[in-house]
Formats: C-alpha cells, structure tokens, sequence
C-alpha cells in the first residue's frame, strides 16, 4: 500500500513536470513568432547586470515587433520575435538546464547571452552541441572564444580590447603628465588573470614599468590591505575589476585612507548607474570600459534612450544598448539568411557588417565581435565617453583630483 | 522476507522505466531535468548515509563532491579512461573524508556542522586560487557530446546509491549506525563503537559524493574549477534530503524530485516572481509537514486505510 | 547464596572520582565473584550510578582499577568493555526510539560479545530472548510506542543478548508495581539460573533482599557495609543514611 | 610589509569586525533563547540595509539617525514573522526544532530576495553621507568617521544590549530562558512572548548591521547568504548562545582577516578558517562557551 | 486549595498518569510518594502546566486551570521547586533569586522577601554573587527553595528537596520546608526519602505506575504494612 502511495507521488511530480513543458510543435507552416531564447540572472549576485540585459531585448523585440516583425523569406512574410527569458538565479548549473529548456521546449532559434563571465563560461558550449547560434554581451572573457566555437558571437568587448584601449588612454596624455607606476588588483579568476595579465605586459610595453600586483580575495569587504599597498610603491595609475558592491566599498575606502591615484580604471564595478546613486560625488573620475555609453551618438540610441525612458525613467543602461545591438544583429541575420535554420541564420550573423546602437560591427572568425572600444568616464554623476575621441562626449579629466581638493 | 523482495521489484520497476525515458522522448529538456534529479538524488542519498542514519549534520558535503569533480575532470581530460579518472574521484574524496574525519568527528551538534562549513570553505577558496581557470572541454568533446551517456551514468548512479542506502539500512552496519543516531550512550553500552560507525558513514558518504562529483564533471561541459565546491550544494543536499524525509530511503528520492520539477516549472511560469514563489510553497511544505514530504506520503496511505475501515467509526 | 570461587570475575580496587571539587566516590573496593547476585544499595547522590559508569566505561575515575575475568578493564571505552561481557541498563532507560523491540536487541546482539555477523540468522535468538523477558508479543512495536515498563524490559533484552557474562542493572525495579517486582525478581533470578552473574542498584527494598547474595551500602562516595543482605539492613549506618534518623 | 600598512589594515579589519560580531549577536540571541536556526538572518540585514536606504533616499535621513527608527522597523517585522512563522516550531523537539527553523529561514531568504529585488530592483545600493570619507589621522594611521562611528555604534549597541540583558527583569528573563526555559516558565516567564521579543531583537540587531553596512559599504538583495554564514562561523568561534563572545569573536575575525590579506592575499579567508577550526579542536564549546559537563 | 480530578496525562503515545485524584487543603503539607517512575514528577509538572492532561481536570482556589500557560499559574500563587533544581547554573544567586520574583507579586516585595531568604539560608547572601552552576550541592538546593519562595507562592510544590543530600542537610531542608508551612505557605512535596516525608506530612497520597493507590494520614502511613514492605523493607526497623 505504501509503496503504491509513493509511486502515486512520484508519478503526479512526473505528470506535472512533462505536462508543464508543453509540447514542441515542428511543422514546416510559417510559425506564429520567432523564439529567442536568454538564460538570464534576474537574481542571485549578478541580477542587477541581467535586468539590463533583459531590457535591451524587450525594448529592441518591441521596436522590431512594432513594424511587424523580421521579414522570412522562406515563409514570404514579417514574423514577430517572441523572447524567452528565464531566470538561472546566478546559478551556473541552472543555467545549463535553462538553455536545453529553451532549445527543447520552447524550440528557439537563437539564444541571447545572460550576464556575467561564469555564466557565459557554462552556457558556451551548450550552443555549440545544440548549434544554436548564440550572442552574448555582458562578459569579458576572451578565452571561451579561443575553443573554436562556431555558435558563439559576442558584440562586446573583449579582455585584450580593453587591455590595448586603457594603455592607449593613457599614452593620449600630454608627456609633462605621464603617470607612473600602475597597480593591480584583480581577482583570481579567470577574467581576471586574464586581463591581469595583459595589463601587465601592456604597461612593461608602454613603458610604465612592472606593476604592483595584487591578487583579490572574492567577497572582500576591508580593501586597505590592497590600498595600503598601492599607497606605499606610489602607484599612480589604479586597474582593477572588483564587483560593484565591492567597487563601492574599494572606492569609499580609497578616499578614507586618502590614496590619490591619478588614473582609476575599473571594469565591471562603475557599470550600473547605481554606481553614480551609490557613491554621489565620489563616484566621480572613475574610468570604465563598459562596451557602450547612452550618449553615443549611433543612430537608434536616441530612440532606445526614449523608450528606456519609458520604462525606467532613465537613459539606457550600458549593458541594454549591447543587448539591444544584439537583437538587431539577430533580425538582420534572419533577415539575410531568409529561413530560419539555425545554421544559415548563424553563417548570417559571421557574416554580419552593419550599423548598430553601438556602432559599426563585423564578427572576426572567433566570434568576438569588432567593436570600437570605448572608454566612459564618471563625471558629475554621468557616465561621459571619453575615448576615442571622435565619440567623446566629454574631455577625458586628467589627473583625478585629490581627495582633499574636491 | 515478502516485504524485501516487494521493494527490490518495486526499485528494479521504476530503474527500468527510468531507464527507457531517453528512448520515448528525444527533448533534451527532459533528459537534462532527470539528469539534474539523479544528481539531487546522488547528493542527497549520500548526504542523508552520514546525516540522517548516522545523525551526523554536516555542513562540508561540498568538499567531497568537489574533489571527485575535480580528480575526475583533470584526470579525464588528461587522457585517463573516464570509468578511472571516475572511480579515483570517488577514492580522492575517501582519502580527503579520512583524513579530516578524525578532527572533525570529535565535534558535536552544531560545532560539527559549522566546522564542516569551514573545512569545505576552506577546500573551495584554495582550489579557487590553485586553478583559477574554466574548466572546459576540447572543442572535439562537444563536437561529440551527447547527454544519453550521462543521463545513463547519473541513472545508474542513483541506482547504486539508493541500492547501497537500501543494503545499508538492512544491514549490521545500518543497524549500527542507527543506533549512534538515536542513542550514543546506550549504542556504545551495547558494543557499538560509535566512532567506527561515523567514521565508515563518511567514509561512504564521501565516496558518492565524490562520485557524484566526476558524473557532474562528465555532464558539466563547462563551469569554473571551484563551482562543484560551492556551499549550495550542500545546501541542495540538505534541503532535499529534510524536505523529503530524513533518515529514510525514499525521502531524498521524494525530495530531489520535488526540488528538481518544481524550481524548473515555477522558472518558466514566472519568470520574475518564481523564487519567491517556490519560497512560499517551500514554507508551506515545512509548516504543514514537519517530517518532510514521506509524511504526505504515510498520510495518503492513512487517508486511504481509513476510507476502508471507514464503516464501523463515526 | 552464591557460589564463592577463589577468582573474583570483578574486583573494583581503590576508586575516586570526583566532579570538579565535589567527591563522588572515594576508595572503593569489593570483589564479584561467579554466579552471585549482588546489589548496591545508598541513598540517592551516595555515588550508585557513578560506580556504574566508571566499570562500564562512561567515566574515567581519577584513580583506582577495575579487573574483570582477570584482566585489567579500566579505561577502556564502553563499547570494548561491552564486548568483554559487561552488559547494562541504564537507570534511565535509553532504548533506540525509532527502531522496532526487534532491532534494538539486534544491536546488542550484533555488537556485543561474540556479535553475530548475519542478522537474519540470529533473528531466532532475539525473538527468544524477546520473549525471555516478556515482548515476545511486541517484537514489530517501535520504541517509542512501549509503555515505562516496557522500555525496561525492553532494556534488559538488549542486554542480554549483547551476551554478557556480567549484568549491571541500575534500577530495574524502579516503577513497578509489586506484582510486576515479583516478575521482575523471577527474571533476574532465572538471568542468574542461566549462569550470568548480577550486579544491581535497586531501591526497592523488598527486592534487594530477597534476590541478593551479598549486598553493599554506600553513602556519600564511601562503603558503609558490605555483607549479606540481613547483616547489612541492620546496621546502624545503613539505616541512618538510607533512612534518615 | 612596513609596519604603517599592517596596523592601518588592523584597523580597517576591526571595523569589519565589528559588523561581524553585530551580525552574529543577534542570530546567537535568536540560538540562544529559542534554540531555532535562523539563516535568514543575513536577508534580515539586507533588509535593514534597504530601510536605511529608503529613509535617507526618500526622507534625507542620516543613516546614523535612522539607525534606530530602522531597527524598530525589522523589530516589528521579527514580531510578525516569530508570530506566523517560528511560533509553531516551539512545541517541537529540540533536533526537529532546529532542522524546521533552518528550512523555513531558507524559505524567507528565498521570500526575502526576490521581494529586495522587486521592490528596490537587482541595483547595488549604498548611502554616501555628504561627510563619507572625512576622518582623522593618528600617527600617521586614518580613522575614517564613518566607520569609526559604526564601531563605535555597534559597540554602544553591544554594551547596551549587555546591560539589557544583565541589569532588567525582561533581560534576565531572556537569559533564563536560555539557559533552562522549563525553569524559567516555572519563574512565571511567559516563555511565548520572551521568544517573540528575542527573535525581534536578533532581527533589530541585524537591522542595525545593514545600517552600517549600507553606509561604510554596499547593500544588495543577494548579499543575505555570505551574511549568513560569516555570522553562523562567529556565533561558533564564541561559543553558542555568548552574546558578548560573538561580538568580540567577529572583531577578532575581522582583524585577522584583512592583516592576513597582506601576507596571504587570496587566502586571507583561509587563514580565518584555520584559526576557527583549531579554536574549535582545542576548544569545542568555543572561545567564550562554558564547558558542559 | 488545589484539587486535581482524575487527570490523565501522557508523554506523546505513552500514558504515564491515570486517573490520578488528590487534594491539598489550605495550609496543609501533602507528601506524594512513590517509587522512582511512578508519575510523581509528572503530576508536580502537570500541576505547575509544564505538562497538560488530556482528560480531568486541576482546580486552584475553585477555579479551572484548563490550558492556563505556567506563568499564569505562577502568577496565581503556584511554585515548583522542580526536580534536579533547575537552576539557572550561569546567573548569580542573586540573579536567580531575583528571577524567583519575576511575578508582578513578586517583585512588589522583593526586597522583603529577599530577607526572608537570607534569614531561612544566611549562606545565601554569601554567596550572591557567585555564579549558581558553582554552588555546592545543598547551597544548590537551598538556592532553588529560596528562589520558589521569592514569588510569595501560596502553594509550594517540593520534587525531592532531599535529593542529592546528605541526611544531614536533608533534616536542616526539612525543617526550613517546616518553618516555611507555619508562615502559610500550602506544600505539596513528593520524596524518595519516604520516613522524612511522611514524619512532616499532615496527609500523603501513594502513588505506583500512574494510579493513585493509597491515601491517607502522614504519621499512619509509616505503620503501613505496604508502605513498610515497599519502601522501607520488610525485615528493617
């Protein structure tokens, strides 16, 4: 009796979870939607990124939807994009199971990245065995790209593209002014040696000399012994990659221990506006690589700021234009490729040469995406492309004032 | 004894209704979600060797899950046979559980299970600096990946865990265990050496666990070296194994699934909310079933005894 | 009367404990010998169930030496000691809850001395001994559903088939009832008749004196007297300590 | 490493410290009394974070101000959550009791999270006070106000707590329920709303901690697990249910923390843990726990 | 003063009392005595609410206690002085006796009955502000009576205040339990020790597995051939 009641319970679990993924349809009918699909974070550590990634979809799909769709030439007619966006809770085994659910149960055509390099890093290869072509933004991490993947593209920078960018930054500045010395502080990671690493080699190159280097603890809350130790060698120029609650404490703790580097770069940290809300006017002077900047002048930025506007009340996020430029890639391909095979639609994307909101972009043959590098800077609350210069919106400010003279 | 060979054809049913899922359906979903349960299973039946029959709470099962992901990964990658690079995970975990197990066993209570927290903590951040890269396939591996093999591994797996749980928990040795669970003192009175027992507990716990560990670094295509040390799984362990029924068979088995189905199902109806969601029934299921999800289980079959005698009362 | 060979089976030499400052036993010292049944008596806190746990294992004394069948026992852990033959009873008894009457005196019977190796094959001997002492009617029954007297009972099973060759009881008694005493004394007597020897800590007067050979008195960590079972509950010490004044 | 660079990052440690042994006094408080597991309890700090926020994003109220308006505010909302949620764990047995409390605590932090992240969005969040930063030197060491105020503040709170605990009725009544509730019940305690108040305070207490680190560092929905944890190792390192131990233990941590992070760099956590695990292998009843017998 | 009808109480599926009947008059000493896991304890316990019958009833100056939590009781003039003390072994004596006066009753007249205390155990006062866990056997027990006495009790319940006593100390507790019944206090006392119990005793009440068997006089009671048989030994005395 017991034993029946038990495959009772099981058996209603089992129903419930079959029936509750639907069934897959396959015709060769034009289908209603074309389904993209994102195992995205909308909670866990890295929820805030995810929530700017899923609104560069929804508002790029709406603008799409809005004129009918992307056109199919296989089907002669405009078929309206249909996202799936499920949350992995920050979890990377989570998000394996998300990204088949996509593929099997909701049978998408193409997968849109999440957020973060340890998600992307688990996700990767389940594109690849799936053969759906893949597009991420929201992570650094060049090395997934060096695996020969065929699937996956990414619009967004890359760990040397920053490496090379900062150092060029750096070499625009008058020679009276020249930093010297630069520190280190990155995590044991892979991101993070990754453009630890080249960092390094980039300052020997340009002639800054060996950095201090430093390794940093995961969920750090007390900097000063890193400070402390970029304090003492002089080091001038700042290059680090803490998260943004960790970014936020760093830079309260660099003020407090009055650490007056002339150069702080930081990747990931400043991303968000809240960087801004967080840290008010201490926030300011911080340099970023974030792959986009709402100011940009490309065209359909100043529509997506409108319709972020909307929503939020605030100009585009960095991460909502990349994750916009990727559905307007996606469409594009589609569009190219005229069916929607996963194959051709990916050959589309490889071979993708258009204006996007954040410039122009082609893919080179490891699927990172050739993007012009820009470097934002805070100022006065706002986030101001500084580099290159004929995006700038604002004079790069060099150096960073001193504590005690803001 | 009826009741064992009843079990035996019950478990031997289910294993091989398991066993023809990936020939009825070719929706990788599926696959994958059954994947993801016999993990939960693997974790928590071996979780629940130490913890339920044993009563030794600990909070460190990530360490030996860990180290049988990791053994395994660097091994099989490296060229090994993956049937060895497997086993030597589950054996590394063994040695790591020897080892740590006679310091660690002198604790009591809630000292064990933080202490345990600790040493896993202290596993995880070491291997998170000691190889701080993604641990990835070849590009060949994924050409030819298939989730079949590994939704056979885990199956088989889970098998011979609720297998040995089962010959455990009839054996001596289960006997044994038991009675250091529910009494130290009178266990010990009647010859038992209860450090023996615990000791042979974790030494089985930690040798599916690490087990477990290998047939994740089989599945996993690619994650950071650390991840398979992470405190959530212990966690998912725990709570499966609570959730369902300590100290019983079926209860991690209850529990897994449970975890595994309804987490999946409330991800895709609401996107936003689902955590929150599955928090609440989560509550919900420990407020109104304090011995875990068996207890529904023995209630139905109350219900349903008490429908057939229903005549004579009331 | 009990048979008085020239080797005690135990000899308890010189032992103290204490708690922190607070002296529980202070130099105590008798002998066991062979098939006797014999019983300590003393007032609650006289250092009764102190003496227990010391020769079973569960305290270390801080001085003193226990032999049993020849061989030095003290400080050994309990299970070992167990397997030696000294099986006990707890004063409060301490039976495995969750499991059946029938798998707790299969821990004993699995574990203690010559402990059996297939559970199935000694299933006979534990029924046999379930209904040696009166569950034979309750071998299916979990722990927890037995009543006080049953959990004694139940106690004593596990004992026994941990096959000892010593028994300890600390307060069989306690709880029954006259008529179940009676039983309770048949029981020990015929545990005795099986060629176990008996060393009891029992309250009830009644049944120390009709079941034991030898009797020994403590009050306050010290013997009083020691002696046959007539001889010491008449002596002066005895009464005032047990009795009060 | 010179000797400046050692003690400023002592220092700074301390001050970290501090948080963890706040953090920890209140989940000891809730163990001690009610021998219930609360692991939500770093989401209760998270949300003591939040309030402090909105009161001074919506209001301008000085974090320091609202520290206690904040407290009282996850005081009542401890109240409600023992009332519906703990209060019927009471009655259960010790090993039960404890077992329920750590999964309805998972479920919270699994209500909580998604509730932060709904109301105040996924967003990192932090108080700058217009004065965040300014601070003082001695000996050439820094000593920022801000922090110096939350180690000042949480020790004032600890100090306070002590006082509570040892000089009135109710705090007496809550240290006797702690050490034996039987007996304390029998002292005519009502044991129900003595919890009650207990759970509120741990909750007040944790409030209090994510006052403090919404303005020295960041708040975000996720933070509640790490939290959690660093504060259950606390509690331990002190030995259960001593609630000046844990404060003093999570200033110990601190320190050796960040002066480790010096020498060791990433394995500055490690060398915590291993100070935690020999303390407790030369000491298993904790640092400041009392031997039972 | 307190009558308790045909109560029945149980420890989850284990039946420990039945039908147990008594009753304490005003100013009255009634011993309860019976062997060790008789139900003794519990019904102390179930009296003072710590345990609830699930069938009778207890009635406290003619009224219903029902579901009344312990500490109402305690407010209503019920104390415990329970078994093993229950000593708060980290507080002070002091603190403890302090405690002893939660009540609001209690502490109306702390101080007063403080000395009182003080003046029944003068070791007391030495030791106030020594750690109870670290006090003495005897100075325990004296600590935990004067501690039920703090809360101006109108009815006294005793679990063994001889345990763990030296004889000579259990005569010096016995008479303080003495000196406290002539103040006006009501005792209710259960004891191994059978002889003291049943010499200060106005009336005693056997009980044995659960069941009240025997009642009647103190004094009558030590003459009592079963009471002889059973707790004092046939051939003794």
């Amino acid at each position: 009796m017991r034993k029946i009641s038990i495959i009772a319970v099981s058996g209603i679990f089992l129903i419930m979870g079959l029936s509750s993924l639907g069934l897959a349809a396959s015709t060769k009918e034009a289908p209603k939607t074309i389904k993209v699909g994102s195992s995205c974070s909308l909670t866990g550590p890295f929820g805030s990124g995810g929530a700017m990634c899923k609104a560069g979809y929804d508002i790029a799909i709406d603008d799409i939807n809005k004129k009918g769709g992307v056109f199919v030439k296989e089907f002669n007619k405009k078929i309206p994009l249909e996202l799936f966006l499920l949350d992995d809770e920050s979890n990377m085994t989570l998000t394996v199971s998300r990204m088949e659910t996509l593929y099997s149960t909701n049978d998408v055509v193409a997968y849109l990245g999440g957020f973060s390099s340890p998600i992307h890093a688990a996700q990767a290869p389940i594109a690849e065995k799936n053969k759906v072509p893949f597009l991420m933004v929201g992570t650094y991490l060049y090395s997934v790209h060096q695996k020969g993947y065929k699937y996956n593209f990414s619009p967004f920078p890359k760990s040397p593209d920053c490496a090379k960018a900062v150092f060029e930054l750096l070499d625009s500045i008058a020679a009276g002014q020249k930093p010297k010395k630069a520190a280190i502080f990155m995590e044991k990671a892979p991101v993070g040696m990754e453009l630890g690493d080249m960092w390094k080699s980039e300052s020997v190159k340009h002639g800054y000399g060996e950095p201090l280097y430093r390794d940093q603890p995961r969920e750090m809350k007390d900097f000063s012994p890193l400070i402390m130790a970029a304090k003492a060698e002089g080091a001038e120029i700042l290059l680090t990659g803490p998260t943004t609650p960790e970014g936020i404490t760093m830079t309260k703790q660099i003020k407090e221990l009055d650490y007056n580097p002339k150069f702080y770069f930081a990747y990931r940290a400043p991303d968000p506006i809240a960087w801004g809300q967080a840290l008010g006017k201490d926030g300011d002077y911080v340099v970023l690589g974030p792959g986009w900047n709402s100011g940009l002048k490309f065209p359909g930025v100043k529509e997506l700021n409108e319709s972020h506007m909307k929503k939020f009340n605030r100009p585009a996020d960095v991460m909502t234009g990349p994750a916009y430029a990727c559905i307007q890639v996606l469409a594009h391909a589609i569009e190219k490729a005229g069916t929607l095979d996963r194959a051709k639609i990916r050959d589309a994307i490889a071979s993708t040469n258009m204006m996007t909101v954040i410039g122009p972009l082609t893919f080179r043959p490891d699927g990172t995406g050739v993007v012009v590098y820009f470097c934002v800077q805070w100022q006065k609350g706002k986030q101001e492309v500084i580099f290159p210069k004929q995006y700038a919106t604002a004079p790069f400010i060099f150096p960073m004032p001193k504590w005690s003279e803001r | 004894m009826s009741s064992h060979r009843k079990n035996i054809f019950l478990g031997l049913g289910i294993a091989i209704l398991l066993a023809l899922v990936p020939l009825l359906t070719k929706r990788n979903d599926i696959i994958n979600i059954m994947v993801l349960i016999f993990l939960y299973i693997c974790l928590a039946q071996s979780w629940n060797i130490l913890a339920g029959y044993t009563g030794q709470v600990s909070l460190g099962h990530a360490a030996f899950f860990g180290l049988g992901a990791i053994t395994t990964r660097i091994l099989w990658v490296g060229g090994y046979p993956f049937l060895m690079a497997f086993t030597t995970g589950g054996l590394v975990a063994v040695v790591f559980a020897l080892i740590v197990g006679h310091p660690a066993l002198r604790l009591r209570g809630i000292y064990f299970a933080i202490g345990t927290l600790g040493l896993a903590q202290i596993l995880k951040i070491t291997v998170g600096n000691i190889l701080p890269t993604v641990a990835d396939l070849p590009g060949d591996y994924i050409a030819t990946y298939n989730l079949i093999p590994r939704y056979y591994l885990f199956l088989i797996l889970a098998v011979i865990m609720v297998v040995v749980v089962y010959l455990v928990g009839h054996s001596k040795l289960g006997l044994g265990m038991v009675a250091v669970r529910e009494d130290e003192e009178a266990a010990e009175a009647s010859g038992v050496n209860p450090f023996r027992q615990k000791m042979i507990s974790l030494a089985i716990s930690s040798f599916f666990a690490g087990l477990a560990g290998g047939a994740f670094a089989f599945y996993q295509v690619s994650y950071y070296h650390d991840l398979p040390f992470s405190p959530t799984w212990t966690f998912d362990a725990l709570l499966i194994t609570f959730v369902g029924g300590v100290g019983t068979i079926v209860g991690p088995i209850i529990g897994a699934f449970f975890y595994a189905i309804f987490r999946e199902f409330f991800a895709r109806a609401f996107p936003e909310l689902h955590v929150f969601i599955f928090g609440t029934l989560f509550i919900l299921v420990v407020l109104l079933l304090p011995g875990g999800l068996v207890e529904a289980v023995s209630r139905i079959r109350r219900l349903i005894r008490a429908k057939k005698t229903d005549t004579g009362f009331s | 009367m009990g048979k008085q060979s020239k080797t005690p089976l135990l000899q308890v030499e010189k032992l103290v404990k204490s708690f922190g400052g607070l002296m529980a036993l202070f130099g105590v010292n008798f002998e066991i010998h062979p098939g006797e049944i014999f019983s300590v008596i003393g007032p609650n806190g006289s250092g009764k169930t102190t003496l227990f746990n010391i020769i079973t294992g569960f305290l270390k004394a801080n001085s003193g030496k226990v032999t049993f069948m020849g061989k030095d026992i003290t400080g050994l852990p309990p299970h070992q000691i167990c397997r030696q033959g000294i099986a006990r009873i707890f004063q409060l008894v301490k039976p495995f809850h969750q499991l059946t009457t029938l798998q707790n005196v299969m821990v004993g019977r699995a574990y203690g001395k010559d402990p059996a190796t297939n559970l199935r094959k000694s299933k006979e001997e534990v029924v046999e001994i379930l209904n040696f002492v009166g569950l034979g009617n309750k071998i299916e029954v979990v722990a927890s559903q037995l009543t006080m007297a049953e959990r004694k009972r139940l106690e004593l099973a596990r004992a026994l088939a941990a096959h000892p060759q010593l028994l300890l009881l600390d307060e069989l008694m306690a709880g029954l009832n006259s008529a179940e005493t009676e039983i309770a004394m048949e029981l020990v007597k015929k545990i005795r008749g099986s060629g176990i020897t008996v060393m009891m800590v029992e309250h009830i007067m009644k049944a120390v004196l009709g079941i034991s050979d030898r009797i020994m008195a403590l009050n306050i960590g010290e013997k009083i007297a020691e002696g046959l079972p007539k001889d010491v509950v008449k002596n002066q010490l005895v009464i005032e300590a047990y009795l009060g004044k | 490493m010179n000797l400046q660079v050692s003690a400023q990052s002592l220092i700074f440690g301390i001050f970290v410290g501090g948080l963890y042994g706040l953090a920890a006094v209140g989940l000891s408080l809730v163990f001690g009394v009610m021998k219930m597991l609360n692991v939500a309890h770093g989401e209760l700090l998270m949300l003591g974070g939040y309030v402090t926020f909105w009161f001074f994003s919506l209001y301008h109220i000085d974090p320091f101000l609202s520290l206690l308006p904040s407290a009282f505010v996850l005081f009542l909302i401890g109240m409600g959550l023992y009332k519906g949620l703990f209060s019927p764990l009471a009655k259960l047995h010790e090993e039960v009791k404890i077992k329920n409390s750590l999964l309805i605590g998972f479920g919270l932090s699994l209500v909580f999270h998604n509730l932060a992240i709904r109301l105040w969005t996924a967003d990192e969040r932090s108080v700058s006070v217009f004065y965040s930063g300014w601070g003082f030197s001695l000996f050439g060491l820094r000593f920022p106000f801000i922090r110096l105020a939350g180690l000042v503040l949480a020790t004032i709170v600890i100090l306070a707590l002590q006082q509570f605990l040892t000089k009135t009725y109710f705090g007496k009544a809550i240290r006797a329920t702690t050490e034996n509730w039987e007996s304390a019940a029998l002292m005519g305690i009502n044991i129900e709303k003595t919890s009650m108040v207990s759970f509120a305070l741990g909750a007040a207490l944790a409030a209090m901690a994510g006052t403090i680190v919404s303005v020295g560092y960041a708040i975000h929905p996720a933070m509640g697990l790490e939290w959690t944890l660093k504060a259950l190792i606390v509690v331990v390192l002190a030995g259960l249910g001593n609630i000046g131990g844990a404060f003093v233990a999570g200033v110990l941590l601190g320190g050796v923390e960040s002066v480790s992070a010096l020498f060791v760099g990433p394995y500055m956590e490690v060398v915590g843990l291993v100070i935690f695990l020999l303390v407790l292998e030369l000491r298993p009843q904790g640092l400041f726990g009392k031997r039972s017998e | 003063m307190l009558e308790i009808e045909r109560i029945n109480v149980s420890y989850g599926d284990l039946q420990v009392l039945w039908d147990v009947f008594f009753e304490v008059k005003k100013e009255e000493i009634v011993a309860l005595i019976g062997p060790n896991s008789a139900g003794k304890t519990t019904t102390l316990k179930t009296v003072s609410g710590l345990l609830r019958p699930f069938a009778g009833e207890i009635r406290f100056e003619g009224l219903a206690m029902g579901n009344m939590p312990i500490h109402k009781r305690v407010e209503m003039g019920i104390s415990l002085v329970p078994e093993g003390r229950g000593l708060f072994p980290g507080m002070s004596t002091l603190e403890n006796l302090e405690l002893g006066a939660f009540t609001a009753k209690g502490r109306n007249c702390k101080e007063e009955t403080l000395e009182q205390v003080y003046q029944l155990f003068p070791i007391l006062k030495k030791r106030k502000k020594q750690a109870a866990g670290t006090l003495s056997g005897g100075e325990q027990q004296m600590l935990a009576i004067g501690r039920g006495l703090m809360s101006k009790p109108k009815l006294l319940l005793f679990d063994e205040p001889s345990w763990g006593l030296s004889p000579l100390l259990s005569k010096v507790i016995y008479e303080v339990i003495g000196e406290i019944n002539h103040s006006g206090v009501t005792i209710l006392l259960i004891e191994q020790n059978v002889r003291m119990a049943l010499q200060l005793a106005k009336r005693a009440y056997v009980i044995e597995n659960g069941r009240i068997v025997k009642h009647g006089d103190g004094r009558n009671m030590l003459n009592d051939q079963h009471i002889r048989e059973v707790y004092l030994g046939t051939e003794s005395v």
